[in-house]
């Protein structure tokens, strides 16, 4: 098969922006690239913030970690906005599909009680901690630098918004809309004391001021831990109980997760690499929040997961994971 | 169990704001600790009325249909040439002007919004503006991906983003954002969202995608109008905004009237940039400025102003000077940037005489009396071969960084110049609603980065303009600047065109 | 040639001319619909057809996408109307409103009295008991008359059988010259109800402000009657307008009422007493009779509207210096044939006031 | 021997595929021409799902490849892993 196709000659005078030959030399450049190296104000800001004056508008001293060139921290995914929100419509699409089987099949009756009452106890309340991920990482979008890194922690952060929504949408069909459910998961997680640790570890997360801290503390360590404990030891849990249908309503979460856990893992990496300095940092950060997240798990892991090696096992998880980034040797 | 429908005002509600949690543990100012300081008192987030009720869900869905049915257009544009169905190359300049001046402004929202929708402490607001943001980041990234096709063929589009943080027209547009972005979480709300998103936004986009449509510019006026279908939200969201603050407590009013006289004549100031665009930059004409700023402001705004007056929201200050200034302020505009063609990263042009003709029927009041002589003796000029450049560096306007070249509105012959004095020094405004914003808060006036002085400062790379613009801006000097008569864009055009390539 | 719009979840009845859009037509009736840009592009009006047939106009592809158009979706600042349609909008049901079902009733005139010089109150006994919340209105067909005509209800709820209406004569006013001058006892007539989404927001516990001016005093009768009967203890204020003594009608009605209950509150006011009058009350506006009561600070009270438009606006405007706002305004509008056209370009800041 | 060759839409995902086939092809030449990007290879010329997957950032059925390519030139060798392109001796 040789067929030729005719074009006009028409030559262009450049391949690319000047800034994206700057970087990648004369050549045709994709739309990521365009969309995303240096269109961040760099320079020349008019006026400090009435409410920071200690730094510029755009600054990279808002965080300990230094990098050379903050745009090395590039999306693998290659999201910017148009393949972002097209990759998650798929998602979307198909977890739609899930929800109205679920629906349809009046699935929520088949469901035991107790299976019901795990998931308004335990399940349910993570959407405030899916509301915290959307603060920090809308902090870590706004207190950044960098196109590379900012963008991809916008997307994470509506991403979380639509995680918390999933998740009270678990609710509302196991309430038949009547939002009780999700008045009492959000009993249990004000007054619930296995539920105190978290809570106040959401709350402290949000008053941290280091961006990167947030974001190492909620992104990685945090996430890291949850999902293993609630969307993986808990599924298995449910499954033996009878819930196994459950898991219809939770792929999203699980997919999204391992979609993201690609970008987080490729940054980090870039980061611990860059200098022995940023390594040290994450690595200390990293003891801190885990610290912490353990303790802050401990008691609601214990009322959940019968298994006493429930959280030794998504720490096991969780050192693998810093071993892969690099962060810990 | 047959399931209740429930109503969307209580499942939106369910699903974001019921998501947030008094806290206990932490110190909540210190997790939102910017609410206060600009004196807004906030008695009752849960008053907030959510002006939209998108989920996540829904937003992924309609938004990555727009993005496919954008992108296609793009596809086909730039695989079909597109760029040869413009009505002319000089109207390409147009766009230069855009997404040097208007793109980065886009990527600014981008982060306004972020930082707001982080740090308001009502998750019904935040969560708006959170959606903001990411729609101002969609609407960056597809200007540039519109006009990357462009840049492969026309000169000026090439170094954008450098050229915003540096060029000395480029700091009109950057510093009104900034200004924005460095104040207060309401200020920025009532600057953005309100005054320029609800207020003024139409006068940016209704003449640049009907500019594009009347010019055959197919990938512009795609983006525009898949831009302006973000609107909705954007819109919505600053009425209630103003509606919040307003009804929150009375001592919020004074403050949000300071700021809509401050953000109102700081956008007119903006805008001059779209004046001298209707007016001198598009080969075909859509309709003058004056009669735009007819429609969308004066008759639109006249009408929300009538109902904010019910809240004890007075007209801008101001506004009857721009009742004056829509006569005069685009030919004065463009009349800087044709004497300053040489420092402009984008081509200028003197009008046709057919042009001057449709500008003597739009401004019967001003053109032939104050502005014809002046194009038709510059037309003298450059026929002689003695076309000329402002070789010296204008004065600028300390707030809105325009060169100081607009008039008193009553005498068009006569220069505006205001000053004042601050801590023994002398600043410069080119008007009285300049001098005002700078009177106010001239702690935060006086740092502004002034293109010229920095230049004489030699902060610029150098103290000759040449250098200036080759070494500093990255300007292809014969390329990117001076008139389109004689420039590169030119004569591949006409190559292009008598080819018959298409 | 014009159709009718019924708008869900509401239930409120537009009628759009040839040519007009649904939202200009929805805006100019008082029915408020989510808009923003008016002209197509940015998709804040969109609703969802139900039943009947549409030209979407020139809505911007972005704004209203295939997909939507497949499901019936249009913009209604650009959709045209090509039968009488259904459509679902993106509004708020109150939670107060009760929804009974509009039907056609047959009606008598039963009695005709003098309420004041420009002011007539007919009883109509229905075939039938019509449900109904207090503050809601009817259409009249009267014979001769082109269109029906819509009137507020003065009675309470309890005692259905019947519907008590104030009709002030309207110069020029064809339906209400018809009532005045030719409208004979035991005359039939078509009626058809109820109507409106002016009712008391009785799960709002704040005190309440009624304002009436002219024949508006009817729906406030009917609800404060309604609150009054069901023993409800808010605090009542009516405010009630009028030019002289002969126009203020019911007055010694409602002294009574004030008399009997300690909760209610009777104001009324004359901005032209005659000097025959000896007016010892409030001289002046309705709306300044309130303002001068609560010397201007209103908040915390939620407050019913009823009258001719420049009372109403008069009245929201001192409404809102006094801090009370939308949320809390409640209104029926009395326009008239003379009322028509005046509808100027009009802002999206408030949604229905 | 002459060359075998691949002649893809100028899009975003070809880019991707373009970037990949030079990696794992040293040797082949990328000719962009207007809307339409040539590669071309003296003998062989292969495209890995692999690499393709690493640069575009997702999972890409090499099935994919048809809805950019415009037309191409040798004998072709397609599974799930690869599409190969040679002159069949």
């Amino acid at each position: 098969m040789t067929i030729e196709i005719k074009t006009a000659t028409l030559q262009p005078i450049r391949n690319t922006f000047a800034n994206i030959e700057r970087r990648f030399g004369d050549k045709p450049a994709s739309r990521y690239q365009e969309a995303t190296y240096d269109l961040q104000g760099e320079t020349n800001f008019h006026y400090r913030p009435l409410w920071q004056p200690q730094y510029e508008l755009n600054d990279k001293s808002r965080t300990q970690i230094k990098m050379e060139d903050w745009y090395d921290l590039k999306d693998p995914r290659q999201f910017y906005y148009g393949t972002y929100v097209q990759q998650r419509a798929k998602h979307q699409e198909a977890t739609e599909t899930n929800y109205s089987f679920f629906d349809k099949r009046g699935l929520t009756e088949h469901l035991p009680e107790e299976v019901k009452s795990h998931l308004i106890t335990y399940l349910i309340p993570l959407r405030h901690v899916e509301h915290t991920a959307n603060l920090n990482n809308m902090y870590g979008c706004a207190f950044g630098y960098g196109t590379a890194i900012t963008q991809a922690l916008l997307y994470n952060a509506m991403d979380r918004l639509g995680n918390a929504q999933y998740l009270s949408r678990i609710g509302l069909l196991l309430d038949g809309n009547s939002s009780e459910s999700l008045a009492t998961a959000k009993q249990e997680w004000l007054k619930n004391p296995a539920w105190q640790g978290m809570r106040a570890l959401c709350e402290e997360m949000t008053t941290v001021e280091d961006w990167f801290e947030v974001f190492i503390a909620q992104d990685l360590v945090v996430d890291t831990l949850v999902f293993n404990l609630f969307y993986e030891q808990l599924d298995q849990k449910l499954a033996v109980m009878g819930g196994r249908d459950v898991a219809l309503l939770t792929e999203f979460m699980q997919v999204w997760n391992k979609d993201s856990s690609r970008w987080l893992d490729s940054v980090l990496k870039t980061v611990a690499s860059e200098s022995e300095d940023n390594r040290a940092l994450l690595e200390e950060w990293v003891q801190q929040w885990r610290v912490k997240t353990l303790a802050a798990l401990r008691p609601v892991i214990a009322a959940m997961l019968d298994k006493g090696d429930a959280l030794d096992i998504a720490d096991a998880l969780l050192e693998a994971r810093l071993k892969k980034i690099g962060i810990t040797r | 169990m047959v399931a209740k429908k429930l109503n969307l005002k209580d499942k939106y509600r369910a699903l974001t704001r019921d998501l947030d949690w008094d806290y206990d543990y932490a110190d909540r100012k210190k997790a939102f600790p910017y609410e206060e300081f600009e004196g807004i008192k906030i008695t009752d987030w849960s008053k907030w009325e959510d002006p939209f009720r998108l989920t996540m869900d829904a937003y992924w869905k309609y938004q990555a249909e727009k993005e496919k049915k954008l992108y296609a257009i793009f596809d086909a544009f730039s695989q079909n040439n597109g760029h040869l169905n413009v009505s002319d190359a000089r109207y390409v300049n147009a766009i230069k002007v855009f997404l040097t001046g208007v793109s980065p402004l886009e990527y600014q929202a981008f982060q306004g919004y972020a930082h707001v929708g982080r740090q308001f402490g009502g998750a019904g607001a935040r969560v708006a503006c959170q959606m903001q943001s990411i729609d101002e980041l969609r609407h960056v990234q597809t200007q540039i991906h519109a006009m990357s096709h462009y840049n492969k063929f026309f000169d000026g589009f090439q170094d954008w983003t450098h050229m915003h943080d540096r060029v000395w027209y480029l700091s009109v547009p950057k510093s009104f954002f900034d200004d924005a972005r460095s104040a207060g979480p309401f200020e920025f709300l009532i600057a953005i969202s309100f005054s320029f998103e609800y207020v003024l936004t139409n006068l940016l986009f209704v003449p640049f995608m009907s500019g594009a449509a009347h010019n055959g510019d197919m990938a512009t006026c795609t983006f525009g109008f898949s831009a302006q279908s973000d609107e909705a939200r954007h819109m919505t969201l600053g009425l209630e905004i103003i509606k919040f603050l307003l009804e929150q407590h009375e001592d919020n009013v004074p403050i949000v009237q300071k700021w809509i006289d401050k953000w109102f004549w700081r956008g007119t100031r903006l805008l001059a940039i779209v004046a001298m665009m209707m007016d001198y930059m598009l080969p075909n004409k859509v309709m003058s400025w004056k009669e735009a700023w007819e429609v969308y402001f004066e008759d639109a705004g006249g009408a929300l102003f009538k109902d904010l007056a019910r809240y004890g929201i007075r007209m801008p200050k101001f506004v009857e000077t721009t009742a004056k200034e829509k006569e005069h302020i685009s030919h004065q505009a463009w009349w800087i940037f044709y004497t300053h063609g040489h420092a402009a990263g984008f081509h200028t042009s003197i009008p046709s005489a057919e042009e001057m003709d449709w500008l003597s029927e739009k401004y019967p009041d001003t053109f032939d009396k104050y502005y014809r002589p002046r194009w038709e003796l510059a037309k003298e000029m450059e026929d002689r071969g003695e076309r000329f450049y402002t070789n010296g560096l204008p004065q600028l306007c300390t707030t809105c960084q325009i060169p100081m070249g607009f008039t008193e509105m009553d005498d068009p012959t006569q220069i505006a110049y205001r000053s004042s004095d601050f801590e023994g020094e002398k600043y410069h405004f080119c008007s009285d609603g300049c001098k005002h914003i700078f009177d106010e808060e001239p702690e935060k006036y006086v740092q502004s980065w002034l293109p010229v002085h920095q230049i004489y400062q030699g902060n610029c790379g150098g103290a000759d303009v040449e250098t200036v613009l080759r070494e500093y801006y990255k300007m292809n000097l014969g390329e990117d600047n001076m008139d389109f008569k004689g420039s590169p864009d030119e004569k591949r055009w006409n190559e292009w065109k008598s080819k018959g390539v298409a | 040639m014009s159709y009718q719009v019924t708008v869900e979840p509401t239930g409120d009845v537009v009628e759009v001319e040839e040519g007009q859009t649904l939202l200009d037509a929805a805006l100019r009736q008082g029915v408020w619909l989510p808009f923003a840009c008016g002209h197509g592009t940015c998709g804040t009006c969109k609703v969802q057809v139900l039943e009947g047939d549409v030209d979407v106009g020139a809505a911007s592809p972005f704004a209203l996408m295939d997909m939507e158009r497949e499901e019936g979706v249009v913009l209604a600042c650009c959709a045209l109307p090509e039968s009488d349609l259904v459509i679902e909008a993106d509004i708020d049901v109150d939670p107060d409103f009760a929804g009974y079902q509009i039907e056609d009733y047959q009606a008598k005139v039963v009695s005709i009295e003098e309420l004041s010089p420009t002011i007539k109150g007919i009883r109509l006994a229905l075939d039938r008991p019509m449900q109904f919340q207090a503050g809601q209105y009817v259409n009249l067909n009267l014979p001769s008359v082109e269109g029906s005509r819509a009137f507020s209800i003065a009675n309470s709820p309890t005692d259905s059988s019947y519907v008590d209406l104030h009709v002030r004569l309207v110069p020029e006013g064809k339906g209400t010259s018809w009532i005045h001058q030719t409208m004979q006892l035991g005359d039939e007539l078509k009626v058809s109800g109820p109507y409106g989404q002016f009712f008391v927001r009785k799960t709002d516990d704040k005190d309440v402000i009624f304002i009436a001016g002219g024949s508006g005093l009817s729906s406030p009768l009917s609800m404060i009657s309604d609150l009054l009967e069901t023993g409800d203890k808010r605090q009542i204020y009516l405010f009630q307008g009028a030019r002289n003594l002969a126009e203020l009608y019911k007055k010694s009605e409602l002294d009574a009422l004030a008399e009997k209950y300690s909760n209610f509150h009777y104001i009324p006011a004359l901005n032209e007493p005659l000097e025959t009058d000896d007016w010892q009350g409030f001289c002046g506006f309705v709306h300044e009779a309130a303002n001068d009561h609560f010397k201007g600070r209103l908040s915390g009270h939620k407050a019913y509207l009823c009258g001719p438009p420049p009372m109403i606006d008069s009245a929201i405007t001192m409404l809102m210096q006094g801090r009370v706002f939308e949320a809390d305004i409640h209104m029926e509008k009395f326009l008239t044939a003379a009322d028509g056209a005046t509808a100027d370009s009009r802002s999206a800041l408030f949604k229905r006031i | 021997m002459s060359k075998v060759y691949l002649a893809l839409q100028d899009n975003d995902d070809s880019r991707y595929i373009v970037e990949a086939i030079s990696e794992d092809n040293p040797s082949a030449t990328v000719i962009n021409q207007p809307a339409m990007i040539r590669i071309e290879n003296e003998g062989e010329l292969v495209v890995l799902r692999e690499t393709v997957e690493e640069k575009i950032g997702r999972e890409w059925d090499v099935q994919e490849l048809h809805l950019s390519l415009i037309t191409l030139g040798g004998n072709v060798d397609e599974d799930e892993d690869q599409l190969r392109l040679s002159w069949n001796v």
